[in-house]
């Protein structure tokens, strides 16, 4: 185990490590996901610090026992604390031979396999594909294939089976249990309590006794299994991480954006209207929210994307907090109803959960390349603030913030978040609800201009000299009756206007709200070596890996440092500045370059870029070989004179 | 924002202080001419009351209408128009629309609005052209149009609205012509009375680009012959002596028929209140072309659930059921535990 | 490309390499055997015929076809098979859908195909649910459905896909359903025969989402009282002795009636060749809800001018009457003027 | 007449001008296109060269006799080569009140304005604002506001319907000739050929001879005025241009537009079928098409504009030449479908001729600021060639060079215009039609790989190893039946592939493709001082104004060069070396500043954008202005002693 510090423990009996990263892995159909989550969950409460990553099967279901239908679920736990969900496996429990094929390349040199042995069948191997020339079933559990791994072959479907009979559960029934006992295994093996996970099964199975009962006793039989049989060996423990002190809870970037919107209507005391059209992987933020009506939350599943931003457009008209939810597709349709908003200036919350492009893409794979369509994707001048969560847990406050903004300037915001933040979760601890920010902003409710005959008046677009809002008077309101549209308007009144300078001033003044944004942006922070010449900065869901990069290679005493930045549009006031104190800016992202080409054409800094466009997030390794490529550059630089 | 109490209202309160830019002799004037002066009585303040339009000739009403009021973009009209009507059941509110903006690229939020049945009145000028862009065939313009961009003719069938909004489980139904300011009142009226979408086309001269396309029924001296009035309730007459009709044939079609061949008492009777809408379509199928009887006025009537109240009232009972949200209990919700 | 001698071939002609991959026991199963079982007796080749699908399961069809084939983006196959068939009037051009593709984001385009009539044959395959997306409710799925999306159920009401099409001229419209191999490849083959736009709903169980939804109806006890055959220029009987039947009633709606109470020759004759879509929109309006009759076949199938072919003939007209273009005579033909 | 030469003729008795401005002004019912494009079409076939900038109202009809309601035509006409329709006119026609107030000002310093006397009554002048504090009408051919002006005053009405009525023409209808009375004393008073304007007046009104008789009386009417009268003095000559030796016709950019999309078509064999939604100010290449069925093209007019891209690709699939016209509000809708097109690989191409924004903005102004949507406007990595046209008749040279792209490298191209170019005119030297370039394309026939069996296969996806294109096999072939689709493709089978590193290289391969169109960019073409410090770098239709204000520079000893770019994506390969050369570059453009920041991102140059943003083209003098402010700065530099 590589990575892994191993440590004696104190009764001398268990060993202890600092981490451990565990890969469930089964057929779509064999409840892994389940499974993870479980382990999670107890993890968690348990004390331990972690970061998990699903890895679904694409859209649609691939015939059971075949490679492309393997569903996985990776965590990593801790007892400090970590961001990512770990570069390569310390574990992998394979429940059928496809889940070997497609993930023991990930396992860390010398890592478990724990195989269902059951499963490693000649029908089986065949679908997996382990066939020798002539198309006959290989088996890799005994040509070789494992040599260099622990492998721990049980088999669980038949002891499940098993222990299930005397329970009245039918054979085919009590299969699906497996996955219970390859829990219970791994429970033992890794020291995790076993009576949350037990009571969890009593509620979640409440209505199905038989199915319950099933599921226990997998589970003891896994634990049992471990505890009895010599095979297994020693126990290691992953101690409680000394998290800062507070009430926690396990959540997924999805969940936790929800919330957030939720948080956002509730600070800014307006009720929510979202509009949204289904799509992989943001329509989980649809189903959340439509569970919260008590909230004041009205969700309209529309016809499609454009409906939804107009829904939710109109309800910002008539007084809503207006939120569309969406992936990259979806923002390429709303476009010309984003570039309506940013004329006729009201607040709208636009979600893009970021998947593969172009086109359809890699719908369930997970890849930051919506930056350029947020901040350019729209006809004409159209500017609006960008906003990036970082981490499951941050969605929720980015959620706020984007909601803030948009409430404050009286613009549409674009957050975006991604496939691998919107399915991964880590513990969250809980803020104070009281002490979050009060974002109300008040109604207009009288006229606010006399005209040269004395007359009061409403001029719908007259601006706060500060932050160049428009006032928001909404309908209901004697006396502010008023009409927006999409042409250009006059300066003031909002009338009709296409004079030439009129136009010119409104570009500067749209232009100009959006700047202002850059007076609520606090100080960008700066971690790591204060005498470093390397900087790392990033955005969105690579915070994660950048952060384990740093801290590492900072371990081993290289000198770097690293920012990481939510705001895209406007970029923080002090960035330019920033990046000018290093020899080196890194800016890695999953696209080819985008942030790193804006922050080139803003501060003329030639950022290097480090591009992944796999589907998947970095591996804190790679951003440490940027990291090391970086300061090597510089050395040569140094030699070669120039800086 | 009751309305219970509503003050008195004149046209020209209802009346915004822009100028109107339509072409000299557009029908949209009359149009205009006729709700402004209907608003007064229908018993609602200009505040509560929003206007929704996309793009068009046409879609420059809201402009011209002293309340609230949106010129959106082309076709999304509907789709903006629900989410005010959802967000604010309280309110008024009234899309205007052409042929091209609400059939053309605005089809399908029409038909899932009036699938839904929001509350809002959807007001379709159909001058079967598109005005703004200053003539090309629209999606209601005759086969064999000959236009900017059909320099040889048109060569596709154009749409029935009235066929396309039932098609689309339309609850209110109605036709109209910007020549009859009261027939255009009282079918705004209705519509308006109407809980859920309204859809009303309203035959719309443009006299630049398509003038006279429906003279020859709407011209005063053909409208005896020509339109046949609907009246909830009574047998279907026109003429003018009354002495034609509508009758339902055993083979499954409507017929015209001389009152006198067949008796007044196998004249249909409309009925705008039946669930099924099959027969206000066939009504609405009945005129084979603009040089036959077309029938006007309200084709169907019904109630059924509203949409925005719905949404509502599952906001309401969640809150009767669960209280009003409470932030901290949702964030504990997943299950929490405690560390320090 | 001429498809007068076209080579015998085998449903494997018409079976691609790829690997299918729905859940086990979908209802798209049945229906790509009957595709692909029916081809080789239409008379075309693989290499004339194209499938587009837009997305959702449905839409994974077109991979399983060894035709040409485009899985487009999602609603937008319609508008995409338009351009395919009217730049090669010579192709067969198949549309796959699904209720959310074909009739919630991509509404418009299928009934501005239908409207244009445009020789595509459109096969829906309504399961009531967005399968692909994993159980959110569809514009077809019933008031009340809880889903994903709806956890307090849904409150808007469903389209009738085929009072949506019929309301946007469709002319020819059919229902079948997955179960019934034979139907579904007469269907097609009807579908196919005919020249313009052809809509089919082909009812087909989500095994996952929505199971069962169609099960009142289609199940093989159900069939003999729930389904309603429909037989053009045969009288509309259906029950396990054809003992019931449907009838025009003078008030303008459809019954369904014993016939043993009415009499044979009151029983209404299927007419899908009428000009007029009315007596089929009743048709398709006959069943109120998935637990009454439900007519089944071809409700309508006219002949009227299709568009690609119009749209050639234009072509070919132009040609003939001024020549094929010369460029030189198009660049001078604004007028031109020498220099030097 | 500032900047106009003036020299003497030979015969001593008219004048003789290098250049002339003029604009007619008047109620959008007065015929005032009309009357402009006779004076071009006069003296485009007399040998001028010229430009013209028409200038309508907003799309809706505004109430006649008001400021909104005007419409303008202004053309500017030289004996030498020019290429902008003028900063300021050196005549003023206005045939209203209205006119004068919307037009006034941009007259020279000293210009001519000739008004319908007969207009300036106390309704016209009212409705045209011309009113005092108390609303009373003030007549500005008497309160001195023209005092610096020549002012011919001549009753046009009234001569009109005069000379109209022996030949029984109402005086309703007469009144309606009043701008062939214009035209006629303009054409006295610039010494225009008069036969060209009889003979068209005769064939235009065939059908109706009364008004033809009506339209020559008044026209003749007009010129007799000129020739009769003390009042209106001097004639002026501008003497024709020497062009280049050739057959000339004149054109506006969106009728070569459309010409060179049927050009395209010729020249790459193939039919066309162009998929449109009717949208200002790109209707016109759809009505143009429509016409020119013989030539094998299909026009659908779409429901929408998502529909007509679709019909456009659906087209290409099948073997046409598809292609799509809109404007900006389309260019967003059609995003989505784009990036169909870019994971599809087939040519497609998609014009915009842009106008003012956000949302529906300006539609009948110009402007250049939809390059960032045509840059970045789609989800995901979806890079496409981008190129612009310059000049009206460059569109049609434009059209054809975005074609040959589309076709060679199957990929969709984006082909800017604006409402400058499509509604501007210039004479264009009609090229050898046997000159232009052969850009067809074969399609697939065979089988192109073989299988490990020895089978012959069909790939989709494998390429060309030079263009990177892949096979165009077009329904109708047998063997090569294949599906495409949005979703990531493995390379070469194109069957559908999640994995990461076939997504890593697939979206390179598409990034890599487009780049390789490099291969055939032209070496850019400077023009200018050799050892200039400064270079305006231009795109699009700001070549006129950058042509013209280089010039004026350079005449007057300012050192200066210029460039223009036509390839935005790929930039043409020698550009970053171009641009370093100069110590300063500015790019001029009407937006704020997208291709300088994307010049600054791609070169690290500290690029001088000059922006402007009012719905209308660079005056010269503008541009001007920015090359010495350069220049000063670079003495203010060098002061300062850095480089
Ligand atoms: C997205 C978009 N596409 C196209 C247009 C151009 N456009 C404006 S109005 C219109 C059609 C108007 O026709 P209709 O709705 O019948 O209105 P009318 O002018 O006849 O009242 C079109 C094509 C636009 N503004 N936006
Ligand atoms: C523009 C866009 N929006 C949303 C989606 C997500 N999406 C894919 S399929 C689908 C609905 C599928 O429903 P249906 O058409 O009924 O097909 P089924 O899966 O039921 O066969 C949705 C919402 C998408 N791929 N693209
Ligand atoms: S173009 Fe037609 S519809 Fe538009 S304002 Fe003029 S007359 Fe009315
Ligand atoms: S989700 Fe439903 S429709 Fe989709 S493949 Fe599975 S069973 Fe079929
Ligand atoms: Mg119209
Ligand atoms: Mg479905």
């Amino acid at each position: 185990m590589t990575d892994t510090i191993e440590r004696s423990d104190t009764a001398g009996n268990d060993r202890v490590l600092d981490h451990l990263v565990v890969r469930f892995a089964g057929d779509s159909g064999d409840g892994m996901q389940l499974t993870g989550d479980r382990f999670t969950s107890v993890s968690a409460s348990f004390g331990n610090d972690l970061s998990t990553l699903p890895d679904f099967p694409a859209e649609i279901r691939a015939p059971a026992g075949t490679v492309n239908g393997v569903s996985a679920f990776q965590v990593n736990i801790a007892d400090h604390e970590i961001t990512t969900p770990g570069d390569e496996p310390n574990v992998l429990v394979a429940m059928n031979p496809a889940a070997l094929k497609a993930d023991l390349h990930r396992l860390e040199v010398g890592g478990t396999v724990i195989v269902n042995e059951d499963s490693f069948d000649a029908r089986d191997l065949s679908k997996a594909g382990y066939v020798d020339s002539s198309d006959e079933p290989v088996n890799p559990l005994e040509d070789g294939t494992l040599n260099g791994y622990r492998v721990l072959k049980v088999p669980m479907t038949s002891l499940t089976k098993e222990v299930c009979e005397p329970l009245g559960v039918k054979p085919r029934d009590a299969e699906r249990s497996k996955n219970f006992f390859a829990l219970g295994l791994v429970s033992w093996m890794y020291t995790r309590p076993t009576e949350p996970t037990e009571e969890w099964i009593g509620q979640k199975f409440a209505k199905n006794e038989q199915v319950a009962a099933a599921n226990t006793a997998a589970f003891r039989a896994g634990f049992n299994f471990g505890e009895t049989t010599e095979a297994v060996g020693h126990r290691y423990e992953v101690r409680p991480a000394t998290l800062p002190a507070g009430t926690y809870t396990s959540i997924t970037g999805n969940q936790a954006l929800s919330w957030g919107l939720v948080a956002a209507g509730q600070l800014a005391k307006l009720p929510i209207t979202l509009g949204s059209y289904p799509i992989t992987p943001a329509s989980d933020i649809l189903h959340e929210l439509s569970k919260h009506k008590h909230f004041g939350i009205r969700t309209v599943q529309a016809e499609d994307e454009i409906a939804a931003v107009g829904v939710a457009l109109g309800a910002s008209f008539a007084g809503h907090l207006g939120i569309t939810t969406t992936s990259g597709p979806g923002v390429a349709l709303k476009s010309e109803t984003i570039s309506l908003a940013v004329a006729i200036e009201l607040p709208l919350l636009i979600i893009d959960i970021q998947r593969g492009g172009p086109s359809t893409g890699l719908p369930t794979k997970t890849e930051a390349s919506d930056l350029n369509i947020a901040l350019y994707g729209r006809h004409g001048e159209s500017p609006l603030p960008v906003v990036a969560s970082k981490s499951p847990a941050d969605c929720f406050h980015a959620a706020i913030e984007a909601a803030r903004i948009a409430l404050k300037y009286r613009t549409p915001v674009i957050l975006l978040s991604d496939g691998y933040l919107a399915n991964g979760s880590e513990p969250w601890k809980l803020p104070d609800v009281d002490s979050l920010p009060d974002i109300s902003v008040p109604f207009a409710t009288g006229t606010n201009h006399v005209d040269d005959d004395g007359n009061e008046e409403f001029w719908p677009y007259l601006r706060d000299p500060e932050t160049l809002a428009r006032p928001w008077a909404i309908p209901g309101t004697p006396g502010l009756m008023h009409r927006v549209g999409g042409l250009e308007k006059a300066d003031g009144t909002g009338n009709i206007d296409y004079t030439p300078q009129n136009h010119e001033r409104m570009t500067e003044l749209r232009e100009a709200k959006v700047a202002a944004v850059t007076a609520d942006i606090p100080p960008t922070e700066v971690e790591g070596d204060v005498d470093a010449d390397v900087l790392v900065l990033g955005w969105g869901s690579t915070w994660a890996a950048i952060d384990a990069a740093v801290q590492r290679r900072r371990r081993v005493g290289v000198k770097v440092a690293k920012a990481h930045i939510a705001h895209l549009s406007p970029l923080p006031p002090d960035l330019g500045d920033l990046l000018r104190r290093y020899r080196k800016v890194i800016v890695p992202e999953l696209n080819r370059g985008q942030l790193a080409h804006l922050l080139r054409g803003t501060y003329l800094i030639d950022i290097i870029s480090v591009s992944k466009i796999q589907g998947l997030p970095f591996k804190s390794r790679e951003i440490e070989a940027a990291i090391d490529a970086a300061i090597e550059s510089l050395g040569a630089d140094s030699e070669g004179g120039a800086s | 924002m009751s309305t219970a109490q509503v003050a008195v209202t004149t046209k020209k309160d209802w009346t915004s202080d822009q100028e109107v830019r339509w072409c000299p002799g557009c029908g949209d004037y009359g149009i205009l001419l006729a709700v402004q002066q209907l608003m007064p009585e229908l018993g609602v303040a200009p505040e509560n009351t929003v206007f929704v339009s996309g793009i068009g000739c046409s879609s420059r009403f809201p402009y011209y209408m002293n309340t609230y009021g949106m010129h959106s973009i082309h076709g999304r009209a509907p789709a903006i128009a629900t989410g005010i009507a959802t967000a604010r059941p309280d309110l008024d509110v009234w899309v205007i629309t052409g042929d091209g903006d609400g059939l053309s690229i605005g089809g399908n939020h029409l038909i899932h609005a009036l699938r839904r049945n929001v509350n809002i009145n959807i007001l379709l000028f159909n001058n079967r052209i598109y005005g703004l862009t200053k003539g090309q065939y629209s999606p209601t313009s005759e086969v064999g149009k000959v236009t900017k961009s059909t320099p040889v003719g048109s060569v596709d069938a154009p749409f029935n609205p009235l066929s396309v909004a039932l098609g689309a489980e339309a609850s209110f139904v109605a036709r109209t012509h910007d020549l009859d300011r009261k027939h255009m009142q009282e079918t705004f009226r209705a519509a308006h009375a109407h809980n859920g979408a309204s859809f009303v086309e309203i035959y719309q001269n443009c006299n630049v680009f398509n003038d006279g396309q429906f003279s020859d029924i709407t011209k005063k001296t053909n409208r005896e012959n020509m339109m046949i009035d609907l009246v909830h309730g009574e047998p279907i007459l026109f003429g003018p002596d009354r002495e034609r009709g509508v009758m339902q044939g055993t083979d499954g079609f409507l017929h015209i028929v001389e009152v006198a061949d067949v008796g007044l008492d196998q004249i249909l009777i409309h009925d705008e209140k039946n669930d099924r809408p099959s027969l206000a379509f066939a009504l609405a199928r009945l005129n084979d072309d603009d040089h036959s009887p077309t029938p006007f006025g309200v084709f169907r009537n019904i109630q059924r659930s509203e949409y925005a109240q719905a949404v509502s009232d599952q906001v309401v009972a969640a809150s009767e059921r669960r209280g009003p949200g409470d932030l901290g209990e949702l964030l504990a919700s997943n299950g929490t535990w405690t560390v320090g």
